[in-house]
Order: C-alpha cells, then structure tokens, then sequence
C-alpha cells in the first residue's frame, strides 16, 4: 500500500515578518520545497486610482507619496512630469536640478532601506540598523528642505514647494564623503560575507527574456544582466546631462540574475546617485522655483503616459484629462506590482527560506502593491 | 524606430480586414483604435513582427469612458447605460526603442476583450486589475480572479463612474 | 578539493572581517537619543500641527478647499450693517464671523497644501508634534473665537436682517417709492 | 559537595536537594545577566543605546521583563495538545539544567562528580530536542513543527563533530572527568589545552595549531547545537517567526529562554573546561599568595563564569554580525565541512599522542 502523501499549504502572511508588509502568499509545500506560490495583494487598497478623480490635480501629489512611502519624492517627480507634458510647461533650470538632487537622494535613501531590510531577510540584524543610519541622514536633508521626512509633498506641479534650505548645498556636500566609506563597510560585513553570498547566489535566477515578458524593470530587470535605465534610454528632466554608468548584474559569485545581482545592482547604484549628485549640486542655477507654478492648473483634454525610473523599477502615470480641473482617470504603473508577479516564476523548486530571500530582492512596497 | 502612422500602415497591410484607426485629436499621445475581439491576434502580431518587436507591455488600464447616457433613478443615483469601457495598452519594444498606444473599446454591459496574457506575461496581474476595477472581461485569461478588492466584493467595480459605495459588506457596516 | 579549502578559508575570514567590523562599532558612540527627555532640534520648515490665528482668519475657505482630505471644516455667517470686525494684520478688513473653524487631526495629512493660499497668512504649521489623545474626537480642534452660544447668536443676528431686509424688500415692492436700502446692505 | 552537605546535615536526601538546587542559584542570575548583555551588546553593535530606563543602563530591565512575564496570562490554543504543550518547556529546561550536574564551578563545588562527565553531558542534552519536538507537534502550528523538524535535525547532526572533537580530547588527555580535566590545566594559561596542554616538550609545539582547529570545531557545532546565529533555523524570525515557540506565552515561553541562556552558558563552559582550564585562574590565586586558603574556591569560580560569559559574548557577538545559513547549507557545513575536519583533526591529535 502506498503511502499517503499530500502537499502543506503554508499561509506567508498577512501578518509576517518578512513579507515586507501585509502581503499573503499561499506557498504549497513538500517537505521545505516551494512547488507553487500563489500572492493575494489587496490588504493595503487604499483606492488612489479612485481618489484621484475627485481631487485637484495639485492635491493628488500628497497621495502619491503614500504609494511608495520609501521614495515618495520620486513618485511626485513621476506625477508632476506627467502633468506637465499634460499641460505642456517647461520647468525653470534650478527647478529641474533640485529635483535630480532630491530624486537621487532619494534613490539612495530608498535602496538603503532595500538593503538592510534584505539583510534582515537573510538574518542578519546589524546592517539594516546601519543602513538606517545613513538613511536618517538623507531624510534630514529633506527635512531641512520641506519640513517632512517621510511624505514630502516637495515636488509640485511647474515648480517645487520651498526653495532649498541656504545649508542644504553644503551638507550635502558633506554627505557624498562620509557615505562613501559606508557602502564599502556595507560590502565588508554583508555583500561579501560567505554566508551572505551562499544564501544569495544561484537563488531565484530571472533570465533576461522572461524578465521583460514580465514587465520586470528597475533593479529587477538590471539584475538580470539587462543594461536599462530609463535615465538614459527614455530620458526625462534633466537627466541626458549627467555621465553616470548603469550597472547591470554579472554574475559575480554566481548565475546572473540571481539575487545577488539584484542586491549588488542596489549597492552600485547608490554609487553612481552620488556620482549624479555631485555633478549637480555645484551647478544649480539662480532663480525662482516657483515662478511656473500654474495659478490653476486646468489640462486640455489628452491624455499622457510618462514614465520615470524609480528606486523599485519603471514607474508610470497614464493620466487622462477631460479639460477640469480634476483628472478623468489615473492609472499608476507600480513598479512593484509588476516586479511581484515574477515572484512565483522565480521561486519554483526553492525552499521556503528562498522565497524570503527572494520577495526581498525584488524589494516590493506594500502602498505601491495595493495602492 | 516608427512613428505610430507607419505602425497603422503595418497593420492594416498585415490585417486587411479588421478595421484600424489613429486617433491624434488629442494633444501629447496619438492612439490607434483597434478591435478588441482581434486583440490578441494584433499583439501577438506586434510583439513577433520583425519590424515592431514590441516586447514589453508597459501599463494596461482599463477606463471608463463614461460616454453612455446618464439616467438617474428615484433615490437620485446615477447610472450610466450605454457607451463603452476601454482598454489601453502602451507598448514599447526595448530593442528598437518606439511606443505605440493601443486602445480597444467594448460595450459597457458586457464588457469582453481578449487576453494579451499569452503574449506579455505582465498582462495577467494587469488584467486582472481591469476586471477587478471595471469589470473588463478577459477571454482566455487564466486566473480571471479580483486582485485588489476582496474576492467577496459584491458591490461592483470601483473606478465605474457610476459605482456607488456599499452601505454593507459581509453584513458589516462600512464607515466613510 | 582546492575549491573546498576555498570554500572554508573564506568562510572564516568573511566572518571575521565582520566581526571586526561590528567590534569597531561597539565602542562608537550611539546615535539615538532617549526621546522624551532628549529632543531633537527641529529645522525652521518643520511641518507638524497646523495653527491657526482666528483673529487673522477672514473667513475665505480657501484653505478648506485646498485640503486634500478635507480635514478642515469652515463655517461663516456675515456680519451684519454696523457691526465692526476689525481689520486682519495685513490689512484686509474682514466680513465675516468665522462661527466654525475646526481641524481634525485625525484626518490631516501634514501636506501644507492649506498653508499656501491663504490670503491672511492666518494657518501655519507649528512645531508641536506631540499631542496623541486618547478619545479620537479630541483631536478635533476647534479654533473659531465664537463659542456655540454667541455662533448661534451671530446666525439668529443676520437671518433677523435678513428677514427685514426681506420684509423691507417687499415692502418695497409694495411701494415702489423707497428702493434706497438694499444696494447699501450688499456691500457689507 | 553533597559529601560535606551530608556530612553537614546528617540527611543525605537534604544534602542532595540543596546540592541541585545550587546550579539554579547560578542560572537564574546568570540569565538575567545574560540578556541584559545580550540586549546591550547589540545596542552598541548597531550604534544604539538599548535599555537605558530601569536601573543604571538598563540593568533591572530583565527584571522587569521577567516579572511581567510571569503576570502575562498562560495563553493555550484550543486545538493544540494539551499535555505535551505543557510538558515541552519543562522537558527542555530539564535538558540545560541536568547538564549544570557535571558542570565544574571549583575543585570543592561539582553538582556531581562523575568520571563520565564529558559523556554524561552529550547524552543529557539530548533531552532538549525531545522537548523541542514535543513543543513544535504539540503547538499545532505549521511553523512551528517547520521550526521542530529543523531543530531536531539540526541538533542531531552537530553532535556528531562535537563528539568528534570531544573524542579527540579525551584521546589526548586520557580522562572523560570535567574536574580531571580542569585539574590537569592548572597553574598558568601557557597548560591550558588551547595551548597543547600542560605537558613541555616538542609534542606541544605540533599539537597546538590542531587545538586550535579542535576549538573552532568544538565552538561552531556548539553554536548550531544551541541554536544561536547563524544556525538560529529553529526559531528564524524571518521565515518561521519564532518556530517551535510561536505559540508560547508567558512563563512556558520564559522557560524557553532561561533554557537557551542556559545552554549558551553550558556549552560555553564546556568549551573552557576541554581548552581554557576550566575553574583555573590563568595568572595564579591572591587566596593562595596570601595564604587565605578558603578565597580560593570563590576566585575558581569567578575564573569558570568569567571564561563562560566570554564565550557567551562571542556567541552575542557572532549573532549580531552574521546572516543566517539555510537549512540544506546547515546540513552541508556539518557533514561536508565540520565532520570531515574533525575526523583528520581526531586522527592527527590521536598520532601525536600516540608518539
């Protein structure tokens, strides 16, 4: 007689420490062997898409910046280039080089927290901490800047909400040489660390073509060995005008696009956010960030879809206008979203420790996931 | 890379009798119109077409175009009947580099589109968003399932224009 | 077997370039702080609770309208004719009581998209932070200076002009004679 | 000890209840300890300050932590099974504490002084995995049997090199005898074993990097055995939440805690005894340069917590600094890695005995 066998369905969430959130997946089992992952999303539905039709078109940027609450300066920055191709302005020159500053800070901030929190995936508790060491750092650039730390409302439609803070330049400055060493202290106690690289290498490869079958971008798709950037192949602001590389994975210490590229991909890119950032703050023109700000920002009837390169990947606005002064429909493009349903092509025939390990290197937002 | 008129040419050349139509009325994006029982045949044909190779599906968005006849009831809910519901879908190809929107329109009561889900894999959670939002059904789609409203979530589709917030769910009161 | 004593080499020394790391660290000072007895200095541009000076406030619903939650609730009834308000610090004279001017900081999203149209410079963000309740209707502010008694009073006070003008308006049309009232009370 | 207790008392039943009833005299302030170092370690580690409130730097902070779990209500599901649940974090604890029977504190105090005690050791803490499976089937909770299963496994396989190496050390001292062994390193720090032992000559010199390795071996599989980063599998936070002890509140999850504090300890004090001399001061007593000859015992046993709380703290301190390895990579480092090691390890230190 045979023996009966059957296969575990083990509930990951809502409620667990490393789903990054109030994300379930229903992962069925054998023995310790994922056979089948299945996400539920939807416990962080807040209803953006909804709220945006009601509000003004300069009141749904406080609500972007609850979408992707790590990196709430990029996402204004993705809203408002969509509504200003809407409305057709050219933003002053200071305008556009405060807002690469603040959107690079912003990139390094948000992959700080990228990877610590992956660290704590794997284990390891001291990194993270470290991470948000410098993190605090950069949010108190922005809170010097606008007042806020976490949900900036910064970047507004034609021009920015405050102008920078007299300091900001140089504590700034100050910033790029103290963080430098940090990241190689980063690699020393993580990247590098044996165990580190043997719990990441070889696990969860995406292989190019299957990435961009999936909508896969940002970090994701760049891990996989893809040079793409949106910064430089569908250029935005001012972004043409730096000389920044885009990493891509290699396969370092294992396959490429393992999670360890992704995760190496993050730490690299954080290098070259400095690199774009010292080449902007010695620049900054004169003049008045408020001076294109719309009296009342009133689109034709159109329709636009812009994209920019968030921290988490390809984030896109498809805004159509129906000449009010509310937006007929607003349809966000989450990167997350998309990255995360690579999830369960990745993670078939790993074991359950792999799949924290790899929900963590695609580095979701819940707010982004569920709008 | 190619404009979205020499993509227009392209298809029609390559369905001869499907209708096609480009839509530059509205200012920034220009569209081309297509049928959305012959979507999938059309996307397949984009994404393989050695001249277009449209290999990644950007965004798919349901819209309501809300263009039907607004008829209010007695307690002065307002409905809409008639028009259409939309799909739109921004495709780029990574390798030559040009856009092209696409949109499909479907009647508002029974709103059916093919999927494009075995042509982009992204498409699936995207669709199922459509059909979460909007009620857009996706022929041939695999797992046609709500993705961010609850799986029990009985009072219609949320981003209508004519939805109305449920006063219960599962018999429990909800608070605005 | 060369990969294998690899292997176990760089085992050991990762680990011990980590722990030298984290040792370093043990003997650097800490970067937090014991919050309620240490603070943090707070920069100029800090946005935490809204303030608002009523006796600034004319009463435009400005702010109101700019919220994006519409966390701010606004009430006014109009003076009526030989009532003096005042004048607001920069100047503007003002027309309206402001009966009802509640914030709920339950709801407020600290977005400051209020703070910028208002004419009066009447709402600001402040420096407290720290004001949780423990009942969530605590958290709705109330900063009309009128208390409910004299906010009622004002409304009884114009809709009592307003229904003489409206007795003295169809006494006008009665007699068309006497149309003199009515432009001069329009302008207040 | 229970020979001059009963001597004492006249009452051999006495003198063998407060004889065992001395290690938790030990424990129970040793865990307070211990957590509190353990909270403050990786505070400063992480640049943090960590309990500052209760006490000078925190140190009342365990206190009042344990005085609140004991006022926590005693939570028991509905659906788990109800006798093992409530036997587990007693048959655990049982595990860590019988090991203190062996446990060498000072030439005048051993709970028990048994010529197996080295054996006796490995046998008892045996115990523990019966408890942890029995906490993870009876908690009817998937991640917790998960958590079970991985520690069972775990601690099972990593006896094997421990006792490898243990194997080797009593080839090379000839005794099984905790209290023999410490005996035999006494003086001075240049005879503890670590060092090749107290006997001179040129077997010395080749013995010593072998212990070296022996004590590698000895600490890393102790680590997995009492489930401390990077072999933390049991109770991962990040993929099982808490394991075998999810559903634990109250005092039953406290016992799962002074058990793991007290095992730290323990294999701790193993390692001391085989390679660090045990209760033997590295430098000399001040009790016998001044003649006081009683001081002694007390300096012992400051020596054995001092040198146990040591390797505690590098416990702590690997555990704030390291990831965590998979389940399958456990299973590789101690059968790939650590049994082969300690088997060229075990013949190598075996021929140099020999000659």
């Amino acid at each position: 007689m045979a023996l009966k066998t059957e296969e575990l369905v083990l509930n990951m969430g809502p409620q667990h420490p490393s789903t990054h959130g109030v994300l379930r997946l229903e992962l069925e089992l054998e023995g310790e062997v994922v056979k089948n992952v299945k996400p539920h999303l939807g416990y962080l539905h807040r209803c953006f898409e909804k709220h945006a039709e009601a509000m003004t078109y300069p009141q749904v940027i406080p609500y972007t910046d609850r979408m992707d609450y790590l990196a709430s300066m990029y996402n204004n920055f993705g809203y408002v280039v969509a509504v200003e191709k809407l409305l057709g302005i050219q933003v002053p020159e200071r305008v556009e080089y405060i807002r690469v500053i603040m959107g690079e800070l912003q990139r390094i901030a948000s992959h700080l927290v990228a990877l610590g929190t992956y660290g704590l995936d794997i284990g390891a508790f001291t990194p993270f901490l470290y991470c948000f060491i410098d993190r605090e750092k950069i949010l108190n650039l922005f809170e010097i800047t606008c007042g806020a730390r976490l949900l900036y409302n910064y970047m507004w439609v034609g021009g920015l909400s405050h102008d920078i803070h007299p300091d900001f330049v140089r504590l700034t400055k100050e910033f790029i040489p103290y963080f430098r060493p940090r990241i190689k202290e980063l690699n020393d106690l993580l990247t590098f660390n044996k165990i580190f690289i043997e719990r990441t290498a070889n696990i969860g490869v995406l292989p190019v073509d299957t990435a961009i079958n999936y909508g896969a971008s940002g970090p994701v798709l760049r891990g996989s060995g893809f040079r793409w950037d949106l910064r430089k192949n569908d250029p935005y602001s001012i972004y043409d005008r730096f000389d920044f590389d885009i990493p891509v994975g290699q396969g370092l210490v294992g396959t490429v696009g393992d999670c360890w590229d992704r995760y190496y991909v993050r730490v690299q890119e954080m290098e070259q956010s400095l690199r774009i950032i010292e080449q902007a703050i010695d620049n900054i023109p004169d003049g008045d960030v408020q001076s294109a700000i719309p009296k009342r920002i009133k689109p034709p009837k159109g329709m636009v879809y812009s994209r920019v390169e968030n921290p988490k990947g390809e984030l896109g606005y498809f805004i159509i206008s129906d000449g009010s002064t509310s937006p007929f429909r607003v349809k966000v493009r989450a990167p997350s979203f998309v990255n995360l349903s690579v999830l369960g092509e990745m993670s078939k025939g790993h074991l359950v420790a792999d799949v924290v390990a790899i929900l963590g290197s695609i580095d979701i937002v819940l707010g982004e996931v569920d709008r | 890379m190619k404009n979205p008129q020499e993509i227009l040419e392209i298809l029609k050349a390559q369905f001869p009798n499907l209708e096609f139509q480009l839509d530059a009325s509205l200012p920034v994006e220009t569209f081309i119109i297509a049928d959305a029982m012959a979507i999938n045949k059309i996307s397949n044909f984009l994404a393989e077409n050695e001249e277009l190779l449209f290999d990644s599906l950007m965004n798919l968005s349901g819209v309501d175009d809300a263009n039907g006849t607004k008829v209010k009831d007695e307690e002065g809910n307002e409905t809409i009947n008639g028009g259409t519901l939309s799909v739109y879908y921004h495709l780029y190809s990574t390798k030559i580099g040009h856009k092209i929107t696409v949109r499909v329109s479907t009647a508002r009561e029974n709103p059916e589109v093919e999927s494009v889900e075995n042509v982009w894999k992204t498409a699936n959670w995207h669709e199922r968003e459509a059909f979460d939002m909007f009620g857009i059904k996706f022929l041939n789609h695999s797992d046609l399932r709500r993705i961010l409203m609850p799986y029990d979530w009985e009072a219609g589709y949320p981003l209508r224009k004519d939805y109305k917030n449920p006063e219960f769910y599962q018999g429990m009161k909800v608070t605005y | 077997m060369k990969e294998y004593l690899k292997n176990t080499w760089l085992g050991v020394w990762t680990v011990l370039v980590g722990m030298k790391i984290t040792f370093k660290h043990l003997f650097q000072p800490a970067v937090t702080i014991q919050y309620p007895d240490v603070k943090l200095p707070l920069p100029e541009r800090v946005r935490n609770r809204l303030y608002v000076n009523i006796d600034d406030c004319i009463g435009c619903d400005q702010c109101s309208r700019a919220c994006p939650v519409s966390c701010i609730s606004i009430e006014t009834v109009k003076a009526i004719p030989g009532e003096d308000l005042g004048q607001t610090s920069n100047g503007k004279k003002k027309a309206l009581w402001v009966t009802k001017f509640d914030i709920d900081f339950a709801k407020c999203c600290y977005c400051q998209l209020c703070v910028f149209p208002c004419p009066t410079e009447c709402i600001k963000m402040t420096e407290t932070y720290e004001f949780s309740e423990f009942r969530r209707q605590d958290l709705n502010y109330h900063f009309s200076a009128l208390n409910t008694s004299e906010a009622i009073e004002k409304k009884n006070n114009w809709e009592k002009f307003q229904a003489e003008k409206e007795a003295q308006k169809a006494a006008a049309a009665a007699k068309p004679a006497a149309p003199q009232q009515n432009p001069k009370t329009e302008g207040n | 000890m229970f020979e001059w207790l009963s001597d004492l008392t006249g009452n051999q039943i006495l003198a063998a209840f407060i004889s065992a009833a001395l290690p938790v005299a030990f424990i129970v302030p040793f865990v307070i300890f211990a957590v509190w170092l353990e909270r403050k370690v990786s505070a400063h580690m992480q640049d943090r300050l960590g309990p500052m409130r209760v006490g000078w730097h925190g140190w009342l902070q365990t206190i009042a932590d344990f005085f609140k779990l004991i006022q926590k209500e005693d939570i028991v599901s509905s659906e788990v099974d109800k006798k093992f649940f409530n036997m587990a974090p007693y048959l655990v604890f049982i595990g860590s504490y019988a090991v203190y029977a062996a446990l060498p504190f000072s030439n005048s105090y051993i709970g028990s002084n048994i010529d197996l005690g080295l054996f006796y050791i490995i046998a008892v803490s045996g115990l523990v995995v019966a408890g942890i499976l029995m906490a993870g089937w009876a908690s009817n909770n998937k991640y917790s049997l998960y958590g079970a299963m991985r520690s069972a496994a775990q601690i099972v396989s990593y006896e094997i090199p421990t006792a490898l190496v243990i194997l080797a050390m009593v080839m090379f001292t000839g005794t099984l005898s905790l209290a023999k062994l410490s005996d035999l390193q006494t003086s001075s720090f240049w005879n503890w074993y670590i060092f090749g032992g107290p006997d001179w000559g040129w077997s010395k010199l080749l013995v010593l990097p072998f212990m070296l390795v022996a004590f590698l071996l000895f600490y890393i599989s102790s680590l997995a055995e009492v489930n401390r980063t990077p072999f933390d599998l049991p109770e991962a936070e990040s993929e099982l939440v808490a394991g075998y002890h999810t559903e634990y509140s109250g005092m039953k999850f406290a016992m799962f805690f002074l058990s793991e504090y007290g095992n730290m300890f323990a294999v701790s004090a193993i390692a001391s005894v085989l390679f660090f001399g045990g209760y033997q001061s590295p430098i000399g007593y001040i009790g016998n340069s001044l003649g006081i000859s009683w001081l002694v015992p007390f300096e012992q046993v400051f020596w054995f917590a001092s040198k146990g709380i040591f390797f505690v703290f590098v416990q702590m301190w690997l555990r704030w600094t390291l990831p965590r390895v998979r389940v399958d990579q456990l299973m590789t480092l101690c059968w790939k890695y650590l049994i082969p090691y300690a088997f060229v390890n075990l013949i190598i230190i075996g021929i140099i005995s020999l000659i």
